[in-house]
């Protein structure tokens, strides 16, 4: 693979960029391959990267019914961060986050992860209480975490409104440091790349619709681009998690609820961390294009249209203008929406199926991007060995049968 | 946006209403007799349909009633409004 | 006041209404009716803006909404406003102008080294580069962001007014023009209830620089009389001003109305400058009109290449000449019309035609005016950096491919292009309406309408005016009828003569005798500056995929979202695949249309309608005497009431020993209130709350805890039984409406034949809570003494009765352990009460207490406040409650969940008191807790501190937690880390009730 | 922040309480629980009532007259409409059967009964008559399963009439509250602003009655006379 860097792009800028190779192949499906992997989003393409490079295992397979990362990668408001309250969600963002700031270097592709700090406001006690003790739970697991109060939220974000008798007032903030944001769209294409020059083939177009299952075994995949086997599949279709489910015949605790997001028009520079309020259900941040990404809250149903309801978006307006004043002269440039596959805990499931062979890494919800290198890390170690790894292991798909649940619900009411 | 036709009520916009998940999951009529993994079934898993699903509303700014609506999660079109205890009704999404 | 490039004559603005106004801090003049593009232009001023990432100069592209290069900073101070594009800014009088993206002017722009850099600036270069050293990105991408961005955002609030407006309607017209005019006047004949909104300042759309006739006299007057007629018709609603901006499911459409921006005025501090219309509409007529497309050559950014759409609206509508040399360069017959109408004002005019040997009236008027017809050719090459000089001219082979031929150089300070049009789908492609690849158009346009909707005139493939306006007929018919009204007589189409018009050819980058890429750019999205070269390199590199092509390029995604770049580039891309058009796609169209101010969706419900603030009837009390007040959702609840000069902590002492020690009183309305009856209605709460009901006298109250089907407590209160069938439940404040909510669900979904009905009381009663050792000496004096005895009124019962001539429902029961009354009178006598309590308790010294000495108090008791205490992963043996957990009664929610395995497990969090080792330590509520500490992290954590306080009663600091087998670690010591590098603080485990253990005091 | 009051788990085991005067097991189901024949509603002479919205200022202009009616009685009737005999009782004690069309208003003398829901009403009755009328609900309706709940309190009543009354209210209600769609006579509980109410159209001017819980009402109030500025 010919490396990116400064050197090759000025010499490629001499040949008119003409000679450029293509980021990954498009191949033709071969009938069989050792791992498949369903699902080619952030989570699943890291998978097939880790499969390769981590585990040697390089006939694979990443099945993509549209265009890679076109699915929650593509429209995420891409807030990453590992101040996770519970020790196994802890455990696998702190994980990640570790990944993350290696990753451009990594896959050779700057995928701009931009540490510009996270800041959770409190708005009342109960916010701060709350906040306390997940600074404290974080500290102790050794991750960075440190609390603000509200003039040094305001030094961090001078645009905020910090008034005392604002309706919402921001009494101190919650503030990670090596959180940031990155650039959703270069993490898909960046492991496509890496997992591409490592043997795997990135198969777009092909939409599984089906599964070959022989005695409660695994042994394949039905697609639109024609029966693919292997005897252990890997999914990770995230909002379509339950369809795949279904074709396998097994349920899940999972519902696939629209979450929208949002740009505003470009401006110079005013913001440089990521602020999130979950009293309000808002988190912002501007982007290194100028756009202020504005994330909103998620309808209560189903949906699988990639739109959500305007009154959400209208809901959070007020509390934006609220709490950063300036935006209310800003503009609406471009509203989308997610399908975001939730569980009654708000943590993901990664590991086994009823079906054997069958494994699936899903239900990140409405916060997964943070999480794409940890999860496909994880999993790849799952599939390689056909057990989940101890960072997957207490995120079984059982654990709703056992009541073992890791409630990040209980405690915060969104978590992105 | 959806325009929600509440049977009682009439069409009134999503704004009034609240949606509260899949509709029809009966409450095992003897708890202990079930399996951990049936009550689990009943309290967790969710059909979360690709297509029809049938959803139950409550119409909480509005006369507080509950009702079922099938809807086609793919073009979010409302395909029938009927009430609590009322028979799944067939439809064409 | 030079304008000189006005026309002498004609146009719709006002020649008597001389307007001032600045840009880039120069004065210049226009007339009211002018855009501030269209004022520019009068002025000689091409030159705009710089582009966002080369900063190459750019100027006014076209005159409306798709416009990508011309954006500016309109206003200053805190009314200033980023990104506006100048032809659709209405000019007034002291309008200012600002361009953007550039330092330290627009003529010499430093950043303008991007350009000479461009080179090494292809699509998507900063994800092969800035990866080392890792650790500099952060600065390198300081630098990228100082680049990006265009405008400045404001730096104050803004103090504008914005308001909503709710509407239904039958017919909802988007688009002014002759279709949606057409259209709405055949609706409005109807008697169906229609809006027709436009963006424009007037009404008419391409009529008003069109010189067509309709019905034999001038298209303007048609205009005039249709909006007369429309106005004049009930219930039928013209919006000029303002832009259909996003079409939602269900026929939700959003529109917003420029109310007062093209006044320039100060708004006069009630009307709005913006409304935002939600309208629910039965159907919809789309009449948005056609976006033309420029042509892709070399160069074809530079400041004086334009639409010919948009120079035809300059001559005509505004009475500007964008140029007096011009050439038009066209792909289809409509520019004709531009190259005819700029010469007939008086430029010099040459037309430049892809197309060989052009047929058609167009032509031969043209000709018949003089204009010079270069057919076959393209123009390959612009001269001229801020503003154009000149253009090359060449032959172009059969396929269109190559250049063929000569050059031949020409002066000019115009181009005219016109690539044919796009209609404008936006909005139909929001509603979910699906797209059909129209060849003869070489456009998209709509084909199954998905929602009750149907497009009419150019924006459905219609070019010429006579079925625009036949169209426009048969769709405000159709859409009235299917919204229930009879079509009536006499809405059939104006009769039009138009000229025949003929094909267009197709050449999507037009060459340049160079390779893509070298010596000039071809833009595509000029407001991104992407080029057909970024497109030939996103598909060598792979992003073939349309929407790949568009993230990796940036294409489409500016303000303008693409509205004149994205036909063009999946062209491109379709081309280099071999693929057909339909074939590559389009990317999903989505609201807005143009950008919407967030003010404006956020309307008045901002500041202090963002939320409501609920408060109770003895709430300016506690104002007038001082109360901090607590958030507690959406209620404002008296945290503490400081007296003058004392700290919040002397004062919560203050009340809590006054509380325990004379007597203090509490506002304890905001708890949730549901009256429940029925005959089955003790039946009911046996499944709702975990312990037995059915045997529960009349007359008594009981504490109760709800839990979730999961197992875990989700809420908690004291229910009280008035009568044989009928309950009394208080909830939490915070869980009033989740609760009612979850007993209707059961009622309704699951139990229908339960008889049982629930309402809500929680407003119909204010509640004040006495407390304290003299709280019977305080009520008693209020009502009969007598009944207020031990024996005569019990502990956990409640009494009907007269307190302080108010019918009371009184209850004793008790949240601080202490002897307790709680009153409950009608709302409207809760501050009358307060009062006569405050008065009758002076003798004893009372004291009102906020919500943090209640807290502290039933915290010295062990009381747990749900959401607190607990999140939801606590069941009520984690909390020492089993006692609260029937065993015999059978069923009811959540029970089953106990038996699981996580749940039946021994090594749970249980709930413990803690001591700190240092009596006046408090400990941080939300502190964690370890058994040994380490020098550093991580640290295995064994529970979490809820709740902490100084209790003066206690005399120490107290303490509750949840603590993994907490109950069996009694006496232990433990550590709670600090984030303040302090020492950890040592605690030792302890029962979580503090005081009064026998529970004496409450039933005194 | 999920706060709370409860009381009572003082005693490790709940231990029978012992039945007080008042606690004495009831006989009829049917007789309205507690209360005495009469039910007291009004305080003695002296004591004052006050209301949520006590001396604030209105809009000051005649297009958007806004005024509280805080005490009117307000009886929450929950009942089968199915059952004739229910709507009887109902007419006899109230003068008028509650009305089964949904979202309308049923006028009987100075009573009116408007519709909530399929089994659920208001009954408002002049100032201080809601005591009399809940009796007399609950003695009409003895031996049927129905609720009779005086919310008199709960809400207050901001009456508001003139030409600007109906563009003040769609700026935060999502109902059609066009002519051609609600009138005179129509009511429905629907949202305005961030506020619960319930509103009915009394008459043509346009006149509306907006019933609101008093938590709320001066937020509604002011976000009303905020509205209503855009017309002074
Ligand atoms: C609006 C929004 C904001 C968000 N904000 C954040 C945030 O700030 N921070 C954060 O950490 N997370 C955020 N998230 C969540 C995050 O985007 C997701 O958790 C994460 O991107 C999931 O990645 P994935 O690879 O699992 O799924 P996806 O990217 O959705 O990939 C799944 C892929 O599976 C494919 N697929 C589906 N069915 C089939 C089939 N039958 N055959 C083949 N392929 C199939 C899909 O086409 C898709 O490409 C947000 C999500 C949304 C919607
Ligand atoms: N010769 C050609 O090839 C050619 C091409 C295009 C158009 N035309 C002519 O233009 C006319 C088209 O008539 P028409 O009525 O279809 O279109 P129109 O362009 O006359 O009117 C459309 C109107 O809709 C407005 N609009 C667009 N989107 C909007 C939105 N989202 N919200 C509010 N307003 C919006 C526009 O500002 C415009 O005023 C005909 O006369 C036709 O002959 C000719
Ligand atoms: C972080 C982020 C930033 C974005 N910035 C822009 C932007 O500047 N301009 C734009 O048009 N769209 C932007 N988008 C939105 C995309 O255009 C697109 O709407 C999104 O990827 C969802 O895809 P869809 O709308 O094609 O369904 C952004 C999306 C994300 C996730
Ligand atoms: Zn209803």
């Amino acid at each position: 693979m010919p490396g990116y860097s400064a050197f090759t792009l000025v010499r490629n800028a001499l040949s008119y960029h003409e000679n450029w190779q293509r980021a990954w192949r498009s191949p033709e499906p071969r009938p069989e391959y050792d791992i498949l992997v369903i699902g080619g989003g952030g989570h699943g393409l890291a998978t097939a990267y880790y499969l390769a490079r981590e585990h040697g295992i390089n006939n694979v397979a990443v099945l993509e019914k549209g265009w890679i990362g076109g699915g929650n990668t593509g429209r995420n408001t891409t807030i990453v961060r590992s101040n996770y309250l519970w020790d196994e969600s802890a455990a696998i963002y702190e994980h990640s986050l570790k990944l993350w700031e290696g990753l451009s270097q990594e896959l050779n592709f700057n995928v701009m992860f931009s540490q510009r700090g996270v800041m959770n406001l409190a708005h009342n006690l109960h916010d701060w209480r709350e906040l306390n003790r997940r600074v404290h739970a974080i500290r102790l697991n050794g991750i960075d975490s440190e609390i603000l109060n509200a003039r040094q939220v305001k030094e961090e974000a001078p645009i905020l409104n910090v008034s005392r008798d604002s309706r919402y007032p921001i009494i101190g903030a919650s503030m990670q440091r090596r959180g940031g944001t990155a650039r959703h769209d270069a993490v898909a294409w960046g492991y496509a790349r890496g997992a591409d020059a490592r043997g795997v083939d990135i198969i777009q177009n092909c939409e599984v619709t089906g599964f070959v299952i022989d005695n409660g075994k695994v042994a394949g995949v039905e697609t639109t681009r024609g029966r693919i086997k292997a005897g252990r599949i890997g999914v990770v279709v995230a909002g379509h998690s339950s369809v795949l489910a279904e074709m396998a015949g097994f349920r899940m605790p999972v519902e696939s609820n629209p979450l929208q997001a949002l740009v505003s028009d470009p401006i110079k520079p005013v913001l440089d961390c990521v602020v999130m309020s979950s009293a309000v259900h808002v988190y912002v941040s501007q982007s290194d294009r100028g756009e202020f990404v504005i994330g909103a809250g998620s309808d209560a149903h189903v949906s699988y249209s990639q739109r959500g309801s305007f009154d959400i978006i209208e809901g959070i307006m007020g509390a934006l203008c609220e709490l950063v004043p300036m935006v209310s002269r800003m503009k609406l440039m471009r509203q989308w929406g997610g399908i975001v596959d939730v569980t009654p805990d708000r943590s993901p499931i990664i590991g086994k199926t009823p079906v054997e062979g069958l494994f699936i890494n899903c239900a990140w919800g409405t916060g997964g991007f943070k999480s794409t290198p940890g999860s496909g890390h994880a999993f790849a170690a799952t599939l390689a060995a056909g057990e989940p790894n101890d960072m997957a292991g207490p995120f079984t798909l059982d654990r709703f049968r056992t009541g073992f649940l890791i409630d990040e619900a209980g405690a915060a009411a969104v978590a992105h | 946006m959806f325009l929600i036709e509440c049977p009682w009520c009439g069409p009134r916009s999503q704004t009034e209403f609240h949606c509260h998940g899949e509709a029809h999951i009966a409450r095992p009529k003897y708890p202990d007799a079930v399996s951990d993994a049936e009550w689990a079934d009943y309290v967790f898993n969710r059909s979360n349909t690709k297509g029809v699903i049938y959803e139950r509303w409550v119409h909480n700014h509005g006369c507080r009633r509950w009702f079922n609506v099938a809807r086609d999660t793919v073009s979010d079109r409302i395909l029938a409004v009927y009430r609590v205890g009322g028979k799944r009704p067939e439809v064409t999404p | 006041m030079s304008q000189k490039f006005r026309l002498a004559e004609g146009g719709r603005i006002d020649r008597t209404r001389p307007v001032a106004f600045r840009f880039d801090g120069a004065t210049l003049y226009g007339y009211a009716g002018d855009t501030l593009a269209s004022a520019l232009l009068a002025n000689g001023v091409h030159l705009v803006g710089r582009s966002f990432k080369y900063h190459r100069p750019r100027g006014i592209l076209s005159a409306g909404a798709e416009e990508p290069n011309a954006l500016v900073q309109l206003r200053e101070g805190a009314r200033t406003e980023p990104n506006m594009r100048a032809p659709q800014v209405e000019l007034f009088n002291g309008l200012v102008a600002e361009s953007q993206n550039r330092w330290p002017s627009l003529r010499f722009d430093v950043w303008a080294v991007n350009g000479l850099f461009s080179r090494f600036l292809p699509a998507g270069f900063y994800y092969k580069t800035f990866m080392w050293p890792a650790s500099r990105w952060m600065t390198y991408e300081k630098v990228i962001r100082n680049a990006a961005g265009l405008g400045k955002g404001p730096a104050e609030p803004d103090p504008d007014r914005y308001e909503h407006r709710n509407v239904w309607c039958d017919v909802l017209v988007a688009g002014g023009g002759p279709a949606g005019l057409m259209a709405a006047l055949a609706a409005a004949r109807s008697g169906a209830r229609v809006i027709v909104a436009d963006e424009q300042a007037e009404m008419g759309g391409s009529l008003l620089s069109d010189t067509t006739e309709i019905g034999g006299s001038p298209a303007a007057d048609w205009v005039a009389a249709v909006f007369d007629e429309l106005h004049a018709t009930a219930d039928v609603t013209v919006l000029p001003r303002t832009t259909v901006a996003g079409y939602y499911d269900h026929n939700y459409l959003t529109l917003l109305e420029r109310v007062t921006d093209h006044l320039g005025a100060e708004p006069d501090g009630k009307t709005p400058r913006q409304r935002f219309w939600k309208v629910r509409a039965k159907q919809v007529v789309l009449a948005t009109g056609a976006i033309e497309r420029p042509l892709c050559f070399r160069d074809n950014d530079r400041p004086g290449v334009m639409l010919a759409g948009a120079v035809r609206n300059y001559v005509n509508r505004y009475a500007v000449l964008p140029g007096r040399r011009a050439v038009v360069f066209t792909n289809n017959d409509s520019a004709y019309g531009a190259a005819i109408d700029l010469a007939r004002a008086g430029a010099a005019v040459k037309v430049v035609d892809l197309r060989r040997e052009p047929a058609g009236d167009l032509i031969d008027a043209a000709e018949s005016a003089g204009i010079e017809i270069m057919d076959g050719c393209a123009v390959t090459g612009v001269k001229g950096g801020k503003q154009v000089t000149g253009v090359t001219v060449r032959r172009l082979d059969e396929a269109g491919d190559e250049v063929a031929g000569g050059s031949r150089s020409m002066g000019c300070d115009l181009v005219a292009m016109s690539g044919g049009w796009n209609p404008t789908v936006h909005l139909f492609s929001q509603s979910r309406g699906k797209l059909r690849f129209d060849d003869g158009l070489a456009a998209f346009v709509p084909d199954r309408s998905f929602a009750a909707e149907r497009s009419a005139g150019s924006c459905n493939g219609a070019m010429t005016l006579s079925a625009c306006l036949k169209q426009g007929a048969e769709a405000g018919r159709s859409a009235a009828s299917d919204a229930g009204f009879k079509a009536k007589a006499g809405s059939a189409a104006p009769k039009v003569d138009e000229p025949e018009t003929g094909a267009t050819r197709s050449v999507w980058v037009v060459p340049s005798g160079k390779p893509l890429g070298r010596g000039g750019k071809h833009f595509i999205d000029f407001q991104n500056d992407v080029t057909a070269a970024d497109v030939h390199l996103a598909h060598r590199e792979g992003y073939v995929s349309i929407e790949h092509l568009k993230r990796y390029t940036t294409t489409g995604m500016g303000t303008d979202q693409g509205k004149t770049s994205n036909v063009n580039a999946l062209a491109i891309m379709a081309q280099l695949q071999g693929a057909s058009v339909p074939e590559v796609g389009t990317t999903t169209f989505r609201p807005p249309y143009t950008p919407v101010g967030f003010g404006a969706i956020a309307g008045r419900n901002t500041a202090e309608f963002m939320d409501p603030a609920r408060v109770t009837a003895m709430h300016d009390w506690h104002v007038e005497h001082g109360a901090v007040l607590e958030d507690v959702g959406q209620w404002k609840r008296p945290w503490y009431y400081p007296r003058d000069g004392e700290l919040m902590r002397d004062a919560v002492n203050r009340e809590v020993l006054a509380a325990r020690n004379s007597v203090g009183v509490l506002d304890a309305s905001t708890l949730g209130k549901i009256d429940i009856q029925g005959p089955d209605a003790a039946r009911f709460l046996n499944m709702i709350y975990t312990n037995a009901w059915l045997k529960l006298p009349v007359g008594s109250c009981r504490y109760g805890l709800m839990l979730h089907e999961d197992g875990m407590v989700f809420d908690d209160g004291v229910t009280t039984r008035l009568g044989k069938n009928r309950f009394l439940m208080t909830t939490t404040t915070g869980g009033a409406a989740n609760v009612l909510t979850w007993l209707e669900e059961w009622l309704q979904t699951e139990w229908p034949k339960m008889k049982v009905f629930c309402t809500s009381v929680t407003e119909q009663w204010a509640t004040v809570a006495v407390c304290g050792p003299y709280a019977r000496h305080v009520v008693g004096s209020l009502t009969e003494y007598d009944k207020l005895g031990p024996r005569d009124f019990e502990f956990m019962t409640m009494r009907e009765m007269d307190v302080a001539g108010i019918p009371a429902r009184v209850f004793r029961i008790s949240f601080t352990g202490e002897l307790a009354f709680e009153i409950n009178v009608p709302r409207r006598y809760g501050a009358a009460l307060w009062e006569a309590v405050w008065e009758a308790g002076q003798k004893y010294g009372i004291t009102p207490y906020g919500t943090e000495a209640m807290h502290v108090l039933r915290a010295e008791k062990g009381f747990i406040i749900v959401g607190q205490d607990t999140d939801g992963t606590v069941t009520p043996m984690d909390l020492g409650m089993d006692w609260m957990v029937a065993k015999t009664k059978g069923d009811f929610i959540g029970r089953r969940s106990f038996a699981r395995e996580d749940t039946a497990r021994d090594d749970r969090k249980q709930l413990v008191g803690l001591f700190t080792e240092d009596p006046h330590q408090v400990l941080v509520e939300g502190a964690q807790l370890v058994e040994a500490v380490k020098p550093a992290p991580p640290m295995r954590m064994v529970g979490h501190v809820t709740s902490s306080y100084y209790s003066p009663n206690v005399g120490r600091s107290i303490a509750l937690a949840m603590l993994i087998r907490g109950r069996a670690r009694m006496g232990q010591t433990l550590f709670a880390p600090r984030l303040d590098g302090g020492a950890p603080l040592e605690v030792t485990v302890t029962d979580p009730m503090f005081y009064d253990r026998g529970g004496v005091r409450a039933r005194g | 922040m999920v706060e709370k009051k409860k009381t009572g788990k003082a005693a490790p085991k709940p231990k029978k309480a012992k039945a007080g005067p008042a606690a004495k097991p009831e006989t009829a189901a049917a007789a309205p629980p507690v209360a005495p024949a009469a039910k007291p509603t009004a305080a003695a002479p002296g004591v004052a009532a006050a209301s949520p919205l006590d001396g604030r200022p209105g809009t000051g202009i005649d297009t958007a007259v806004m005024v509280e009616h805080p005490h009117a009685g307000k009886i929450n009737l929950r009942g089968d409409p199915a059952d004739q005999a229910f709507l009887d009782a109902v007419r006899d004690a109230a003068g008028a059967a509650p009305p089964t069309d949904a979202n309308t208003v049923a006028t009987a003398g100075r009573n009116e009964i408007l519709w909530l829901g399929p089994d659920e009403w208001l009954v408002v009755t002049p100032e201080g008559e809601q005591g009399a009328m809940e009796t007399a609900l609950g003695a009409a309706l003895a031996g049927q399963h129905v609720s009779v709940v005086d919310t008199t309190d709960a809400r207050t009543t901001i009456r508001m009439h003139g030409a600007h009354a109906r563009d003040v209210l769609v700026k935060g209600c999502p109902l059609d509250l066009h002519p051609r769609a609600f009138g005179p006579g129509q009511c429905a509980q629907t949202i305005i602003a961030k506020a619960d109410v319930l509103i009915h159209q009394r008459d043509d001017a346009p006149t509306y009655d907006i019933y609101v819980l008093c938590s709320f009402a001066r937020y509604l109030w002011d976000w009303l006379v905020d509205a209503a500025r855009e017309f002074s």
